[in-house]
């Protein structure tokens, strides 16, 4: 098992309120009980083999992906529920009772995020986290400190472990 | 009396004379009323659009991204506003978003304004408050001046009321920006949009006095070109660097230079949007610009570093606050020329040159404070002649050696220290780990995507000078960082409006792409080579300005050809258009004023809120600030977004704590008025925000062509801007977009190429009914192809209303 | 020309002529020039004073406490700029502190100046532009202007050039707050001193106008006493509630009720410093003020969450930002009157009263927006009698019952939540367990500690109101609080200063203590009242505005009388003086210039240095903003110290995030020039800061007296002032003070009754020499007492030097 | 022994750097060890008994005291070396390498903090933090985050007992 908790060192802070360190499997119990989970796929995945594939493996488990940036290109034929959309419009849709997803069937409960970069999700987040009740999961290589949970910083390739983990625990 | 009536009066030879001067606001406002084109808001105070802003609100709502939960604002905190609480004084963290937002907005404005109240002040002093402005062939002098304030200004003097009312209200908003004030976000919002529309004019004033003063081109789509880069740069000779955005200063030496011989003797550089401005001084008559760009605010350090400088002049607004202490290691004295910049150093305006050179050359001081640009004229140039050989004898030395390189690479125990407080994350580890070994090439890449800011030098815990590695490392690419600029041409002219017009308004031209600003990229420069190439090619009007003008210079294509060489700089689609420096954004927005002005015939005087609405709805034009950083920047594009063109920012841009974004699945906002008869209007949902953030250069160019389908379109233009959109998204998302039926209205409006195909997915997959035989649409759209509708958002202007 | 040379002209007659009217101001400082008074620095610009401030910095050094370590003004950002490291811009957190305080004082500026750009606005377009400025029986009337700026208005249209220099300043110094403009800590410490001397300008102008136009005390030492406090609103009747800064609404309401016999039907209160300028109006004749005080900043949550106001009016500054929100729960409409304070409320301004009255009494609307002040005079008062009885009807419940009091302190856990997040970390916890045995004292005690920001409620994780709950245990109290207040009474006279001037620049009336500003006391208001007994006991000049004014009037002697009743309210030593409010501050600046120039007949007009080296040398003032919260108080403060007043800010003053503080230790700095000859002259370490915090009113009393101390004290001056420095030591610290013999020039300068004992100690435990038989010094003192000693820091003014 | 270290809830942040809990016995080494310690007392001492007695308790271990606001009424005869000085002025002269301290015998090395109001006390740490390398310890009742060192947040009688076992260890 990986230890994704240990490093949460930041380079600034938001405020008092900060994103408590996840473990994979943690993570993955808890997508795995929420009603309508959505994975945000940002753009650092398109040249990352790596991380791409592990997109990919989470959307087979059934999750919804939103493709932000130019994510979805990854996504193209791979038999996954993926749409394109900017990440900001997400932000905003998300935060609206009215919205009713991608599928029409209403907005969702448990947010995930992947392959996005580390101050621009810290600004999204910011918004999630002072805005929303929305619970937010960030599975990303650095610790995000504006999400409810949080991978710490991690090395690429635990990075890479935990996601296994994370997957494998769907 | 009636001897003045007529003619020009000085009050200088009036005395025991009590004048009331305000008396003459009124009165200009009245002889214009009397001309019968006063609009309805002439000079607004705060509150004097807000309906107009609080429409546009509804529509494209503020989406807040706090950079801190907490308030610091006065000493009943600081607060903590987490989860939208209240603070000690009531306010939560939406409504303190917005006030951070304004203070932003007018920050920038005011670093504008003040920018073109010292440009005016010293300018009426040297050329004389009559000096007319001259701005190429043009009638309507200055759109957002006129717009917003009802004055017609025609001479230098005349700029100054339209100053005063931009100062009076600055002065408004950042009095609500004092605790105890506004408590609504929405409010504040409107106040942001107010302030971002009093820069567009604060920029326009400073353009148009140093245009018409400083011999820069009018309008000039021939404007000449410059050399740019790092590598161009002679370092043989005494090298004088100029930093910063206000020209007045190397103006000065420019001409002592020349007057004294010294041209082709000293090696003028110049950093920002002051180097901007010096290529275009003194070149409305053609020429090639003397002076060379380095770059952007992102080389400021690096230059600085490289050792390569040996005097260094600032002025104001975008140079490093480091600056003198940089330099100061390097023994480069530092001259600063401006109230805004002093950095402590001792005012010697009024020394003789000759005493200020024997300090400053001998070391003594490392810098001087000279306000008398006169002064600053002599003295640098002749400064930079007795500095260098003594530099050059010292053996100053810069950056590391080759030997050294390696050994500060290997000292790297790549902790990740330097990657943690990177603002862009860059991999500093990997790249330091093969530069130990000898492989440059990851800090080559590197480089580029390096804002050289500094900040890995701060925490590096093993003292290695991170910046100076990577500067080091990429001395090969460095050197041959040389492009090509287009010298600034200014304003958009009447006759182009005129030709022009009708496309854009029609939507035959897909659109007019605005890219400017500042060197924050998420991703290095190139991208903004690829974003402006590909709309090029598209035929989209690209306009470009400050650092994004000077980003643009830097690549070649296969044949050595930059893009300012292949493409023309006119006004028409396919055209790429330096309009100059970070004030010359104001062209941007009045070339869309002068469309409704020119091309529809609006009046556009003191009437904001008919132009603003027109513009909204009929100009496809979106600003990209793609690097965007500073506070200019978003005071621009607020600017804009009031004027109804929407804007988009890298991700770096969610740091400006607010988007607005529309709701596309939310139909009410999506409706207008017909003015000719104000029945409801259903129209597309584009633009789709007014402000947001995007992730990457590939995600960007289908959202912009999208971003400029208009309710206006005609099927022509609705079609080749669909082509574009459907085009470019299949190109970069490797799909057909979403969304793309949304704006069909009627088989006209698909892309010829692809028509039958289109129908086909619009009959499969959106129930619409197709007439085969004739490839009709029966039913489907819900909106109709009108192209004589007249969309408005105001009721007023609907027929029967007034 | 001829027939205008000499008379007034109107430009609206004239049609055609262009004008040059920049050049006024040239043509009036010209005439200036001819009466050979005009200064060397008329309307200064940012740099125009930078040596003076230099010099006093190098005395006075910053020290940052700073707030926050980090910087988000840019998108480079956020940066961490702990430990003074560099951010990415190049700045390092000494500077960005210096910026960050640079920000609070033209916030707190420009706050000031707006206000007084719209009631310059409002009271020309009522009065005229010829209305003369009136205000009692002084020549010189706009001290702060005519030495800031060189003019010297008669008239409310003269005061429109004065504040446009305002407002074109500001901009400049907005600017700089941009990223990348100046880099030096110390230079944007001169900015915000020019930011601070520009506050004084902005807020005379405020208070010039006012009292010209609104019939308010004109240097009257006789203004009325005013009721105030919460014990004395009558509920019974409607209650009319208005808060803010701007009475130009409120006086229209004045005038309504007046007209339609309204005046004893409606019960009219105020909270902050429109409640202090409402019970000046038309109070130049004397009467009694028919408008109630409630109090400061500090009262407003706790007044409406009372239930009590039938109506508010809000205008601007220093006005809750959950007003309509906290207003809504309880059925108060809520009518905005400023464009700075909007709420997103509908603009009404062109409706008719009737519509508006309507749909804020039906509820319809929470509130509106009314910009016309004529209307907003009619509706405040018809609604509040409209909505009174609806009020009634509902039976609007605002606090909680006794028994429910009772059970809200059961349902406390004492976490400690509320203790943690409270501002001053009250013991709400204690007194949670009293309450709850019914045992309210504690809170009664607490609710004078506490400020209502409302903080407590917004944490409780049990849903206690805390807020509420404070106020409901303090209801017996509460009735209890009713004071009185001197209404404002603008400048002190010519004739005053004539009178005691001499007295204060001797030193032998001890000091002037300006008691001033914000009501976020350390420990209670009741500091205040001791402080200004205690003072105006020992003869002090006690001078007060704003929330100071207002909570030294809430506590009374035995015989049931407050200060303003014991002491009159002359300028003479023992008198207290309530000049107004927020913007009437600019008196007490105006007081020490005025003194310059009327005792000491140095020539004011643009002459700021002299006047600022004068002040500092000679006139033994402090200013003490014991409660200073907002940023206009900064303002107020750093413009006090540009002019070498010092003042002291309470323990949340820290906030602030710089003070300016000497090293007594360090006795280079403590030397001034003898203009006489240009010797140096060593100078005793008074005052010893220019901004500093004080912990405890204990502490801050000694402190008073000794940093009214002054170079040019006579030897009476000296001894009286050391008798109160060493007193109030032994009384409020327990001891002799440490330093006091660095005091003592000669045996002269000690206080008669302990002149033996204090030779003594100076000999036995400082090694004075003493001659016992005559009883004098022979040797030790460092200075030397020469009353004809001309103390400067202005080398220039020595003989022999210009 | 006292766990001082325990809660160290904050209301606010400053950044990214935080004082380190402490407990009483190695804040009391600390000091001990330290060359120039130097007490500061505020005058929240003055009417409490209990801190009165601790703070003169801490001046008899032979510490200077510097008493700020009107805390030196607490000291006056009980043969402790207190010298009144304003606290912000004090923080302005610690931070001088030519202040010769209260003796003349040069400046001090570690700082301790008692009897202080929180936010105040904040403040003037803040500035030592961030510009100067003196050390500061906070024996306060409540967690001093810009402190070098800090107790947590403790119960009055809590704060008495850890400053008993604080002198204790002196």
């Amino acid at each position: 098992m990986v230890d994704a908790t240990k490093n949460t060192l930041v380079y600034t802070t938001w405020g008092r309120k900060t994103a408590k360190p996840v473990n994979p499997n943690v993570a993955a119990k808890m997508v795995s009980k929420a009603k309508r989970p959505l994975l945000v796929a940002g753009a650092e995945i398109v040249d990352n083999e790596q991380l791409a594939q592990r997109a990919v493996a989470i959307g087979k488990k059934g999750v919804q992906i939103a493709a932000t940036g130019h994510s979805i290109t990854v996504f193209h034929g791979k038999d996954v529920n993926a749409k394109y959309i900017n990440i900001h419009a997400l932000a905003h849709y998300l935060g609206d009772k009215n919205w009713k997803g991608f599928d029409g069937q209403g907005s969702y409960d448990m947010i995930v995020f992947l392959g996005h970069k580390k101050y621009y999700l810290d600004q999204v987040l910011s918004g999630f986290k002072n805005f929303s009740d929305l619970k937010t999961i960030a599975i990303e290589r650095h610790f995000m400190q504006n999400a409810t949970l949080s991978f710490g910083n991690l090395k690429p390739e635990v990075h890479v472990e935990a996601l296994d983990e994370f997957i494998e625990n769907l | 009396m009636s001897k003045i009536s007529t003619g020009h009066f000085s009050i200088e030879d009036l005395e025991n004379v009590q004048i009331t001067i305000g008396k003459i606001v009124g009165a200009i406002e009245k002889k214009v009323e009397e001309e019968g084109d006063m609009g309805p808001t002439p000079k607004p105070g705060v509150s004097g659009l807000r309906d107009w802003d609080h429409q546009v609100l509804s529509r494209y709502q503020p989406v807040y991204t706090p950079m801190c939960d907490q308030c610091c604002y006065c000493t009943f905190g600081k607060c903590d506003l987490g989860g939208n609480k209240e603070g000690a004084c009531g306010i939560n963290l939406g409504a303190h978003q917005s006030r951070e937002f304004l203070l932003r907005v007018i920050t920038g404005a005011a670093a504008h304004s003040g920018h073109g109240r010292h440009l005016l002040h010293y300018l009426i002093e040297r050329y004389g408050r009559d000096h007319p402005l001259d701005l190429g062939p043009s009638n309507l002098l200055a759109p957002n001046v006129q717009m917003v304030t009802g004055i017609k200004p025609k001479t230098l003097g005349d700029l100054e009321e339209a100053i005063e009312y931009v100062e009076e209200q600055l002065t408004q908003l950042l009095a609500t920006v004092h605790m105890g004030q506004e408590g609504a976000a929405i409010d504040f919002e409107s106040k942001a949009m107010h302030g971002g529309m009093l820069d567009h004019v604060g920029m326009e004033i400073s353009d148009l006095a140093q245009v018409s003063c400083l011999g820069m081109p009018k309008s000039d789509p021939d404007a000449p070109l410059a050399e740019i880069g790092m590598g161009c740069i002679d370092a043989a000779k005494p090298v004088l660097l100029v930093i910063g955005h206000n020209v007045a200063g190397v103006a000065n030496m420019i001409d002592y230079m020349h007057e004294n011989n010294l041209s082709d003797k000293i090696e003028l550089g110049g950093l920002c949007c002051t180097a901007i401005d010096m290529i275009r001084y003194q070149m409305d008559k053609g020429g090639k610009p003397y002076a060379k760009v380095v770059g952007t605010l992102a080389k400021e350090l690096k230059m600085i570093r490289s050792g390569i400088p040996d005097v260094i002049v600032v002025d104001e607004q975008c140079v490093r606050a480091d600056v003198l202490e940089e330099a100061k290691r390097l023994s480069i004295p530092v001259i600063t020329t401006n109230e805004k910049i002093m950095y402590g150093l001792r005012n010697r305006s009024k020394d003789k040159a000759d005493a200020i050179i024997e300090d400053l050359a001998s070391g003594k001081e490392a810098g001087a404070l000279i306000l008398d640009l006169d002064l600053v004229g002599e003295v640098a140039p002749r400064l930079a002649l007795k500095v260098a050989p003594i530099r050059k004898e010292k053996g100053i030395k810069a950056l590391p050696s080759d030997e050294e390189l390696t050994a500060l690479a290997a000292k790297c125990v790549h902790c990740g220290a330097c990657e943690l407080v990177c603002p862009n994350n860059l991999g500093i580890m990997d790249a330091m780990k093969a530069c130990a070994e000898g492989d440059l090439t990851k800090f080559e890449i590197l480089h580029d995507h390096c804002v050289a800011c500094g900040r890995c030098d701060q925490d590096c815990p093993k003292d290695i000078p991170v910046l100076d590695v990577i500067e080091k490392a990429s001395q090969k690419v460095i050197s041959q960082e040389k492009g090509i600029v287009r010298s600034g041409r200014g304003q958009i002219s009447d006759p182009e409006i005129r030709q022009e017009g009708v496309n854009l308004v029609m939507g035959t031209t897909p659109g007019i792409i605005a890219l400017v600003g500042c060197s924050n990229y998420p991703e290095g420069t190139k991208d903004l080579y690829r974003l402006a190439e590909e709309m090029l090619k598209r035929n989209y009007i690209m306009v470009t300005s400050g650092c994004s003008a000077m980003d643009l210079g830097m690549y070649k294509d296969e044949e050595g050809k930059t893009l300012y060489e292949r493409y023309p700089a006119k006004f028409l689609g396919g055209n790429l258009i330096n309009v100059g420096s970070c004030v010359s954004n104001s062209h941007i927005s009045g070339t869309a004023i002068k469309v409704a002005a020119i091309f529809a015939q609006r009046n556009i005087t003191g009437n904001y809120e008919e132009i603003a609405d027109y513009i909204m709805n009929r100009i496809g034009a979106v600003g990209v600030a793609w690097g965007a950083y500073s506070q200019k920047a978003v005071a621009i594009g607020t600017g804009c977004n009031r004027l109804g063109i929407p804007v988009v920012v890298g991700p770096h841009g969610s740091k400006y704590r607010r988007a607005l974004i529309g709701k596309p699945y939310e139909e009410e906002h999506w409706k207008l008025y017909d003015a000719r008869n104000g029945e409801t209007l259903p129209i597309p949902a584009s633009p789709e925000f007014m402000l947001t953030t995007v992730e990457t250069v590939e995600e960007l160019m289908p959202m912009l062509a999208k971003n400029c389908i208009r309710p206006s379109d005609n099927n022509m233009g609705r079609m080749i801007k669909l082509t574009h959109y459907i085009e470019l998204s299949q190109k970069y998302l490797g799909q057909m977009p979403d969304d793309w039926h949304r704006f069909v209205r009627t088989e006209t409006d698909l892309p010829l190429a692809k028509r039958e195909e289109l129908l086909k997915i619009l009959e499969k997959e959106h129930g619409w009914e197709i007439d085969w035989k004739r490839k009709k649409i029966i039913s489907g759209p819900t909106m109709k192809s009108d192209v004589s509708a007249q969309p408005t958002n105001l009721k007023r202007l609907c027929k029967g209303e007034c």
